[in-house]
């Protein structure tokens, strides 16, 4: 499913921010990424969702070079990935209801098709009151809840999801991993970096350990 | 709990008005402005056409009779003048009769023969570069006894010139304001995308295409393009009229043509009314062209 | 290991170009413009000042000798019929010699005893509201034998309304100009504010005054405005120019006048360089006072 | 310091998002404030630094009663008060520098004055790398630290954090923790919005518990 090899990457003319990473996601993995603060777990999930091009290395994701991805084909591709990003990127001018819609609708699905899918998946992470507010409104962990929802909605085969319990409490943080592991069960991929070590315990997954751009099996 | 409300989904990108708010005011001052040029190019097009048909390129040098002259030697000393004329294209010594026929309105067609009548020379002058009138009357009047040359037909001439003059400024004004409206739009587009960044970066990473994202914010374009354009024009219709009832029927002025322009008859004022409307059409056209060739190429610069 | 670098501290509100850059052309289109038509109010008045001049108010009648008609009855039919024209002030008939000086450019000063020579009769018109001439003209040849009015004066008179309606037009375009103007620059302040309304938010909870967080974007508006306004005079001035090295020296014409504008003696120029430079100082007051008035009233609206 | 007596809060004709809420803060205290994702902690935090005012009830600041300070008072006002943003809220056209550096500038200080400050401030939570970087390159934790390193760097007399350690790992919270704590020494009262109940236990000082807009002294 995705497959890294020996990837390097830099911003601009500055430092390596990653170094020789290679790991491999098998298809309906579930996989931890953690790491002190700057370790660059969020540039890691840049590249798999292919918001960034490595400097160097080979990635691999459905089988694509990713080098080799012409810019008509991302769309396509990113709609087999969901990403909870780790500031949620919300769009402030869309109800919850129609950010968390957002991937179906431009995907062209009509409003009618997926009205109950959406709604169902708010009520689960506890949102569904609040399915006509806008993101301004919400608090932080309304908001973090409304992200996720939104990059699960799609049924997505790969899920990055970037610290995606940091603004909840530890008894919704758990409710959130199970969301994850029940997509897993169902066949997604999923990969999620997180400093929360309690969540990492809790979840049966094979755990990488970034330090300074280094990559170590824990 | 599942509220089954009926739901209506928001536009994908933000309608934030104030940049195409501003883009539609100036835009319909723009479009205003076109009006008022082309106005004024029909105008002055229709005017130089009455005046040159009047002129039919022709000026005249008359020579008066003085005492101590010979006027035949006189005639021929302005022919050779006027002949060696940059921009004179034919000279003709006319008959006496000819100037007898000058006097007419004064003094009937009674018997003039013992009158001192003055002669006409008939000079056809290049319409398109005429000579310096100014110089060639100072000229005449210094080597040829009782010259002068026909000062109506001449300040004609100078009004057909300055005609041409306005209506190349027509010609300029137009085309500056075409420029400005297209710098204009792909200042409103930046502004728009700016202001969006964020809202185009999520819409990329959840699999949106370009062209769906161009789609989204070029339809706010068309509408405003469309919007200024018939402001404009109605302004410049309703400026047509009150200059058209500032002046009185009949009289040959800018109040008469602008009547012309508004109630002409049917085959001349479809045509009028043709190319005003079609200062909408060309609003719109620019708006939507320029906006959706600028997001694309904005677009395509983001990864 | 603190780094000792110089640093400079960065603009407190972001320098987006976009909404200022468009601002910018905006305003400097709208300057020319403006160049254009104050340019145009001046040459119209000067060119109004000397046909009325020469106009001096009077239209002259004349009444030409008819075989089979009585002139001093002619006379006094065409100055009854002239007294009761409404515009009409004065009616003077003139003596004999009047009508000979007329003849005198084609015959001289010669004897002209026993020529038919035509009568005329001086008519003081009352600028304000002259009568309507088509319609006068008409009457005077149906009841008056031999009478007809002096078209070319009769036309000037036209000319003159006619650039008074022109002139109220640039009067009418130069308000037009200075209300989109404070729009153009209401809505930019409002683009520029929603462009950082996070920015501002934050800036007043760390405590910044509405007057600093003002300070900061005004400064941008003024330099826009002035920038602007220097463009526009600067591209009319050169509008100027080239209109008037279109015309010949020495014409009554546009060109003429337009170099009067810029080349005229010193204590006319001073006067006309002044009126044009007063435009980017008023484009400039125009962009701070609007946009320090939109800024303190917007933010005002947030807590 | 700050005192609440019977203070509510809704948001425009919603439901009452804070009811009742009573408590005294006195001057050099520390107090951290838990609860589950939208109890209402945000909500409180805007109510204490002046970006809202309550329905009812009454709050009293400095010894001053908020609903009778004026508008030209709120700026004065807030200078004495430090706040760290759950979404950070760091302005990104200027550098990390400038931005930790924003409240003194607002004030009217030189820059000569305040560099040597600001840079060790910087050092402190392990930014002085990133002083020339602009915030939306840091990662998430950078940006966090920048965040706190504003809202403390004019020494406030108040210091209100909202969830300031939800993207940075356990070691980096402790540290900074520490910071706070050190703050607070130096007389600073100090009030912490936190799900992280290991780093509530690791500081001393009051618990209050909110649940559903409730206060409950745990
Ligand atoms: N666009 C960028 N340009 C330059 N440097 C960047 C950029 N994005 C991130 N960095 C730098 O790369 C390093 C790693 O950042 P990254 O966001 O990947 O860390 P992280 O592991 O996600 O940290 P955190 O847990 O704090 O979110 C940081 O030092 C950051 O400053
Ligand atoms: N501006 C607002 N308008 C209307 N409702 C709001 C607004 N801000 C917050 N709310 C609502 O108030 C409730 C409490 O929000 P608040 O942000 O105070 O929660 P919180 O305790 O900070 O939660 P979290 O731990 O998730 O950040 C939430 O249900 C939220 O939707
Ligand atoms: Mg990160
Ligand atoms: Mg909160």
């Amino acid at each position: 499913m995705v497959r890294l090899d020996s990837v390097g990457l830099r911003y601009g003319d500055g430092p390596e921010i990653l170094r020789d990473i290679s790991f491999h996601l098998r298809p309906g993995s579930l996989c931890f990424l953690t790491g002190p603060s700057g370790a660059g777990k969020t540039s890691l999930l840049r590249l798999l969702f292919l918001a960034l091009k490595p400097t160097r290395g080979l990635i691999n994701i459905f089988d694509k070079d990713v080098s080799q991805v012409n810019r008509w084909e991302l769309p396509l591709l990113r709609r087999r990935i969901g990403v909870v990003f780790q500031e949620f990127r919300l769009l402030d001018h869309l109800t919850t209801f129609d950010n968390v819609a957002l991937p179906l609708r431009v995907m062209g699905q009509r409003e009618d098709s997926y009205r109950a899918d959406v709604m169902d998946l708010l009520n689960w992470v506890g949102l569904s009151d609040q399915a006509q507010a806008y993101p301004p409104v919400l608090s932080g962990g309304e908001k973090q809840r409304a992200a996720i929802a939104r990059a699960v909605i799609s049924k997505p085969e790969l899920l990055l999801a970037d610290e995606p319990t940091g603004n909840v409490d530890p008894v919704l943080a758990k409710r959130l991993l199970h969301l994850f592991m029940e997509l897993n069960r169902l066949g997604t991929t999923v990969f999620l970096a997180t400093h929360d070590l309690k969540l990492v315990s809790q979840g049966k997954g094979a755990v990488l350990h970034l330090e300074k751009g280094i990559l170590k099996a824990a | 709990m599942t509220r089954q409300k009926k739901f209506r989904a928001g536009p994908i990108i933000p309608p934030e008005a104030a940049p195409l708010k501003a883009l539609t005011v100036t835009m319909a001052v723009m479009c205003y402005l076109a009006c008022l040029a082309i106005g004024a190019l029909i105008l002055i097009d229709r005017a130089v056409e009455s005046w040159t048909s009047g002129l039919s390129r022709e000026v005249t040098v008359q020579v008066r009779l003085m005492q101590d002259a010979d006027i035949e030697k006189e005639l021929s000393k302005a022919k050779i003048l006027l002949e060696t004329t940059v921009g004179v294209v034919n000279v003709a010594v006319l008959e006496r009769d000819a100037g007898a026929k000058l006097l007419e309105p004064w003094l009937g067609t009674s018997n003039l023969d013992d009158l001192p009548i003055p002669r006409l020379i008939r000079v056809t002058v290049n319409e398109a570069a005429p000579p310096d009138f100014v110089a060639l009357e100072k000229q005449l009047k210094k080597s040829v006894k009782g010259a002068s040359l026909d000062t109506h037909r001449r300040w004609e001439a100078e009004l057909t010139r300055m005609a041409r003059a306005l209506s190349t400024l027509s010609y300029a004004i137009l085309v500056l304001i075409c420029i400005s409206a297209i710098a204009m739009v792909i200042f409103a587009t930046r502004t728009v995308l700016d202001a969006n960044r964020q809202v185009v970066d999520v819409l990329h990473l959840v699999g949106a295409k370009d062209s769906y994202i161009a789609r989204q914010i070029d339809s706010r374009f068309l509408k405003t393009g469309f919007m200024a354009g018939l402001l404009g024009v109605g302004l410049g219709v309703a400026t047509f009229f009150l200059l058209g009832l500032s002046g009185t029927i009949g009289a040959d002025g800018v109040a008469d043509a602008s009547r012309g322009l508004l109630f002409a008859p049917p085959e001349i004022a479809v045509w009028s009314y043709g190319i005003l409307l079609s200062v909408p059409i060309i609003a719109t056209v620019i708006c939507l062209v320029t906006s959706r060739m600028a997001l694309i190429r904005m677009l395509r610069s983001v990864l």
